[in-house]
């Protein structure tokens, strides 16, 4: 037993040295705390992070929940700026509750903001987006109607009922279909939970109460394979569309095959560098220019003071074409 | 008198510092009963657990059939003849009948190297088991959960019999029980020592004892404290043997 | 190691459960004594509370046998903060608001103990199938959607600090312990919960209310779970249908790395406080260290693994 | 109910529990049927029938495993980690006969493990596999590295998708797993001694039962179920994300106590396994096409546990003395 403990206390030593040795340096910190680590999204974003921190000299902490819990979330936030590292972005799970950290964080100074996920009315400092939720919606839904026509049925498979990011697009869609499209029939949303096996029976199932059905957009990333494979088991490529907010590299044999006619996503390597990039900006008490011209990113980003909102630039979409001219 | 089945010599145990037993000499003979009484903790249950290979004795040593024997577990007083029948039946009241008398010891054949019952042998086998016990037991595909206490004492003497026990080791077979019961199973266990199997029991009830018993030990606290024949003794001296209010045993005691 | 090895069960557990909690903090001090502030301590207990409330009654229904366990205790936190915002928009006067919170929960619990008791569900089929309904209906008259409308002073109480502690944590988590403690160590009622996880039969011989006292721990356990829920409200300041997600793991956890034996009959609600602690601590510090929380999931279960080999090893050393 | 026979009944009797989860899926087929025009489809039925194919797998091993007394908790998350190896080797386009093997071979380790520690380490199976569950998590997430393996090639899903003598492979795995599993258990000494340790561990051991080396086993039978349904897994989704499994353990348990499994070990019901599993999806696919929301689907399956156990246990009020056994 003691040399377990040993082994136990040997472990624990060496990480520890391991992650002090490489937060020693004396810089300004930028931390961002994604909804859940270990999505290919999110480690783009890291990657972007990363890079930005490279370019800017700070040090970049990435840290976040396993499982999409909220309360693990605000425990990360709460343990960021009680160590003091002097700009927090979080990716919001719930706008609702992030209230206590953001007090906490004002009392020490510490600039907290929003990035990918917003809390509107939390008093953050300043959200990153990679697209306005309005965007995002509406865009799934114009290049929908491109391919499927105005007269159709289209089902929405989402990952946890309680995202609010995820809720807000599906919102965006739902307002735009009634908008524009009166024909466009928009099936309520189902919830799969994150795991492509739940998305997959729920779109089989979905297909399957409506055999009129034109379209699946697979609105949390976690689902897209579960949708995709839905359609390719049930023989419908060609007769269904697949859609949603996926990343190239997940879609990519998707679209090839068929099951996706296209996904809408932005490059979140990119917008990870503007966070940091972002994190810095607040350190230096410097404010965004209406559109700011940033080294490492592809196009300026552009900043709506009114809202607060940072804004990398439009969603791109993705087709069997020039999917392959990506790598996230 | 045939040769004894088994021989204790000196046998003794100790738990930490409390001795448990201490230099306990008994011979089993095939085809008796022998009873072993004494009051609670007097060590009977101690014993009955190094026979059956449940404890390993502290000193003395164990001789089946003239040669020495160390028993590391049940197993292996089981490989060497012995049997025990708990007190806490160890039948699994979810298996049938046919199924607890073969379990662990099933009749298999192979398959492709894969170990299959041969169901209908090992049925056979424990139909002609209960008929020869008399145990009026109809179905031996019938759970034995479904049993009365008696007709699981006949189960358990099934399971030892079909082992090829030569020892019978039987905890209070009957304390749980009702009369008529309690007449079916002392039937039981004289029909056991008849097949010249050797039958140790255990028992709180002298009367039972003497009518069943062909010897009597009397265990107190942790010694043997004296030895009779069935047929040579009664109940009022066995009671005063038990609690040692018997001369031998005060004298006994006191030399120690 | 002497000394080590004349401990046992719930002294072993404690004493390891120290021994580890120290390391923790030395390890801490050595490599980061910059995070040893009153905000550390704050944070820690703030995020402890919850977890306290739902292991302290999951521990007391595993405490009194009979195969005892409380999963739906996630979803018993998750619901009953839902439906006490749900009749506020009912209608319900704000002030009533903690009451219907904790009554609730322990109408929930009930629910557990009658379908224990009354039916006589295994108290693991019953509370998979409760935790199944619970955490789903939340979700479903929801929708998902946070839910607002917490009134302005609950959120004083719920984010208040004293002295660095959290003042839930100061007025809900340590009384309901310090009253847990002193019922199971002093009263009747405690020594019944002790004999009759111990074992059952002899309990209900000696005439010991068995099924009364379990319908009423199901029911505490269900009643902590609401004043969990309450907390969650009071401090986030809306009510969350996913709030108790994972709770029951992480309370199970709690309750056997604080030497709550899974049979019953077996450990104190000192221990699940010290696990509690231990557990947030030990988050708090690789959080700190900027450590990946992957490897707080696989710490966490190995250490459980851990504790339950050297309770064991310590029984084997016994015999 | 009268005591369940447990031996000489042949592969296709049934006794009370599974009557009626059969009459229970066919009563629900007949209602959808009538409700929902699209129900009665093939599409549908295969749709059905294909969701429930890892569960039913992992399900079998799960019945083994409560009829011995013990559980996994951990088991999805087995799957998982089976998953990876699979995907690592279709991902460096390795021969798909290769990932054939690995999935129950890693299986068969993980089941190891597991009975490692919870059978030569004497823990309780329930806190020692939900110890090995965090574990487990930690490992998949350290093996995929916060990537998914997405995209994967078909090649394991071009030998699984087809058909032999014109039964889908499929099927024909799950009979013959099936048939395995029901001869083990009714036709070989093992069978029996993992019923009498699930009666009685203390009382299997004295009637002279290897005890140990029967659980050890069957904890690596369920292994290699588990690993098996990590091929069908990988075969059909072609992606392994870091939530897979997350909730097969709960979904498999609550499929098997439903089919008439004892949760306290000692008697068991394979076919009813099987129905429970079919029932569960037949539920969860039937509301969807009527128009359920999927967020009831959990509710529906407690509901269902709580209906169906506790209705048994009024209609046959069972004696108190199954209180006084210890759990798993």
């Amino acid at each position: 037993m003691l040399s377990q403990l040993r082994k136990v206390l040997a472990a624990s030593a060496l990480s520890f040295v391991v992650a002090t040795a490489a937060h020693a340096a004396d810089k300004h910190k930028v931390a961002f705390v994604p909804q859940l680590i270990g999505i290919p999204y999110f480690n783009a974003m890291e990657a972007g992070g990363n890079r930005a921190a490279k370019d800017l000299g700070v040090d970049f902490v990435y840290s976040g929940p396993v499982d999409t819990n909220p309360v693990d979330q605000l425990q990360i936030v709460q343990n960021l700026i009680d160590q003091g590292v002097e700009a927090v972005s979080v990716s919001v799970l719930d706008a609702s509750s992030i209230a206590p950290v953001v007090e906490s964080a004002k009392a020490k100074g510490i600039k907290l903001f929003t990035s990918d996920s917003d809390a509107p009315d939390s008093g953050r400092a300043v959200y990153v987006a990679q697209a306005t939720d309005e965007g995002l919606g509406t865009t799934i839904i114009d290049e929908l109607v491109k391919r499927v026509g105005e007269d159709a049925t289209i089902g929405i498979v989402s990952g946890e009922a309680t995202a609010s990011n995820l809720n807000a697009w599906i919102g965006f869609m739902q307002k735009e279909a009634a908008a524009k499209y009166p024909k466009l029939k928009l099936l309520a949303p189902q919830f799969a939970g994150g795991t492509a096996e739940r998305a997959a029976q729920i779109s089989g199932d979905l297909m399957a109460a409506n055999p009129d059905i034109k379209a699946i957009i697979a609105v949390a990333s976690s689902t897209c394979p579960g949708v995709a494979q839905a359609i390719e088991t049930a023989g419908k490529i060609g007769s269904v569309i697949g859609t949603g907010y996926c990343s190239p590299n997940t879609a990519r044999s998707y679209l090839k095959s068929g099951a996706f006619g296209f996904t809408v996503l932005w490059d979140p390597e990119q917008l990870g560098y503007l966070t940091v990039w972002a994190g810095k900006q607040l350190i230096d008490g410097k404010s965004f220019e209406a559109e700011n011209k940033i080294a490492g990113l592809d196009k300026p980003a552009t900043y709506d003071a009114a809202k607060g909102i940072l804004l990398l630039g439009p969603p791109a979409v993705f087709t069997k074409d020039n999917v392959d001219k990506f790598n996230f | 008198m045939t040769a004894p089945f088994l021989v204790a010599r000196n046998i003794g145990k100790r738990f930490g510092a409390l001795t448990a037993l201490a230099d306990v000499d008994l011979e089993i003979r095939p085809g008796e009963v022998l009873a072993l009484l004494g009051d609670n903790g007097a060590g009977k249950s101690t014993f009955i657990k190094i026979l059956a290979g449940a404890h390993p004795p502290s000193d003395g040593e164990l001789l089946i059939e003239g040669k020495a024997v160390a028993f590391a577990s049940p197993k292996d007083a089981a490989a060497s003849g012995i049997a025990t029948i708990f007190q806490e039946l160890a039948l699994s009241e979810n298996l049938s009948i046919a199924e607890n008398v073969f379990l662990g010891r099933e009749l298999k054949r192979s398959i492709f190297g894969i170990p299959f019952l041969k169901r209908a042998e090992m049925r056979q086998r424990v139909d002609g088991l209960l008929q020869e016990l008399d145990a009026h037991i109809s179905d031996p595909e019938a759970p034995v959960g479904s049993l009365s206490g008696g007709q699981r004492q006949a189960v358990a003497i099934c399971r030892a019999l079909n082992l090829n026990a030569r020892l019978v080791i039987m905890d209070e077979p009957t304390a749980a029980l009702a009369v008529a019961e309690t007449r079916k199973v002392l039937a039981l266990t004289r029909r056991l020592a008849g097949r010249g199997c050797a039958v140790v029991l255990i028992s709180h009830n002298i009367s039972e004892v003497l009518e069943v018993a062909d010897r009597i030990v009397v265990f107190r606290r942790g010694r043997k404290v004296a030895e009779r024949l069935a047929a040579e003794t009664n109940h009022e001296e066995v009671v005063s043997l038990i609690t040692g209010a018997h001369p031998d045993v005060r004298a006994l005691e006191k030399t120690n | 190691m002497r000394t080590l090895r004349n401990l046992q069960g719930p002294a072993l557990t404690l004493a390891l459960l120290c021994a580890l909690w120290l390391i923790v903090i030395v390890g801490l001090l050595a490599l980061k004594p910059s995070v040893f502030n009153l905000g550390t301590v704050t944070t820690i207990l703030q995020f402890s509370t919850i977890l306290a409330l739902v292991g302290l009654g999951q521990g007391m229904v595993i405490l009194a046998g009979g195969t005892g366990i409380d999963l739906s205790v996630g979803g018993a936190v998750s619901l009953s903060a839902i439906i006490a915002l749900l009749s506020l928009k009912l209608g319900l006067p704000p002030v009533l608001l903690p009451a219907v919170c904790i009554l609730t929960g322990a109408m929930l619990g009930a629910l557990n103990g009658l379908l224990v008791n009354g039916l006589a569900l295994l108290p693991f089929i019953a509370t998979l199938g409760t935790f199944f309904v619970y955490s789903g209906v939340a979700l479903a008259v929801t929708g998902g959607a946070a839910q607002s409308g917490v009134p302005g002073w609950l959120l004083v109480w719920g984010r208040g600090v004293v002295a660095g502690i959290p003042v839930p944590f100061l007025t809900l988590a340590i009384p309901c312990f310090a009253l847990a403690g002193l019922a199971l160590m002093a009263t009747a009622w405690g020594r019944w919960i002790y004999a009759m996880g111990f074992n059952e039969r002899s309990a209900r011989l000696v005439g010991i209310p068995v099924d009364r006292v379990r319908f009423i721990l199901y029911a505490l356990s269900g009643a902590l779970a609401g004043a969990a829920g309450l907390v969650s409200l009071a401090w986030l300041g809306s009510g969350r249908p996913n709030i108790g997600q994972n709770l029951e793991l992480e309370s199970l956890t709690a309750a056997m790395l604080g030497g709550i034996a899974i049979t019953g009959g077996r450990g104190g609600v000192g221990g699940v406080f010290a696990a509690v602690l231990l557990l947030v601590t030990l988050k708090t510090g690789l959080l700190q260290l900027n450590i990946n929380t992957v490897w707080q999931v696989g710490i966490v279960g190995a250490l459980l693994v851990f504790v339950l080999l050297a309770d064991r090893l310590s029984q084997r050393w016994r015999s | 109910m009268s005591a369940v026979r447990q031996s000489g009944s042949g592969v296709f009797s049934m006794n009370g529990r599974e009557w009626s989860l059969l009459v229970a899926c066919l009563l629900a087929i007949a209602i959808f049927s009538v409700a929902s025009p699209h129900y009665a489809t093939q599409g549908n039925a295969v749709t059905v029938l294909r969701n429930s194919i890892e569960l039913l797998l992992i399900g079998l091993g799960m019945t083994l495993l409560l009829a011995m007394g013990g559980v996994d908790v951990s088991i999805g998350i087995v799957m998982g980690l089976a998953a990876i190896a699979i995907g690592r080797i279709l991902g460096a386009d390795g021969s798909p006969f290769v990932a054939l093997v690995a999935g129950p071979l890693v299986g068969a380790l993980l089941g190891c493990v597991t009975a490692a520690v919870v059978v030569l380490g004497r823990v309780p199976a329930i806190v020692g596999t939900l110890g090995l569950l965090g574990v487990y998590r930690t490992a998949v997430f350290a093996l995929l590295g916060g990537q998914w393996l997405s995209g994967l090639p078909s090649s394991l899903n071009d030998l699984l998708a087809t058909t032999v003598l014109g039964i889908p492979v499929p099927a024909l795995v799950i009979a013959v797993a099936y048939l395995i599993v029901w001869l083990a258990l009714r036709r070989t000494p093992y069978g029996l001694h993992l019923l009498a340790i699930g009666n009685s561990e203390e009382k299997a051991r004295l009637s002279g039962i290897p005890v140990i080396k029967v659980r050890f086993l069957t904890f690596v039978i369920s292994g290699v179920l588990t690993g098996i349904a990590a091929t069908f897994y990988v075969a059909t989704y072609r992606n392994v994300e870091t939530s897979i499994g997350s909730t097969s353990a709960l979904d498999a348990i609550a499929a098997v106590i439903l089919g008439g499994t004892s949760i306290l070990g000692g008697r068991c019901s394979l076919l009813g396994t099987v129905l429970g599993v079919l029932l569960l999806r037949i539920l969860q696919n039937g509301l969807l096409l009527i128009g359920v929301p999927s967020l009831w689907q959990p509710v529906v399956t407690g509901v269902l546990i709580i209906g169906v156990l506790g209705f048994e246990a009024v209609s046959n009020r069972l004696p108190l003395t199954r209180f006084q056994r210890a759990p798993a």
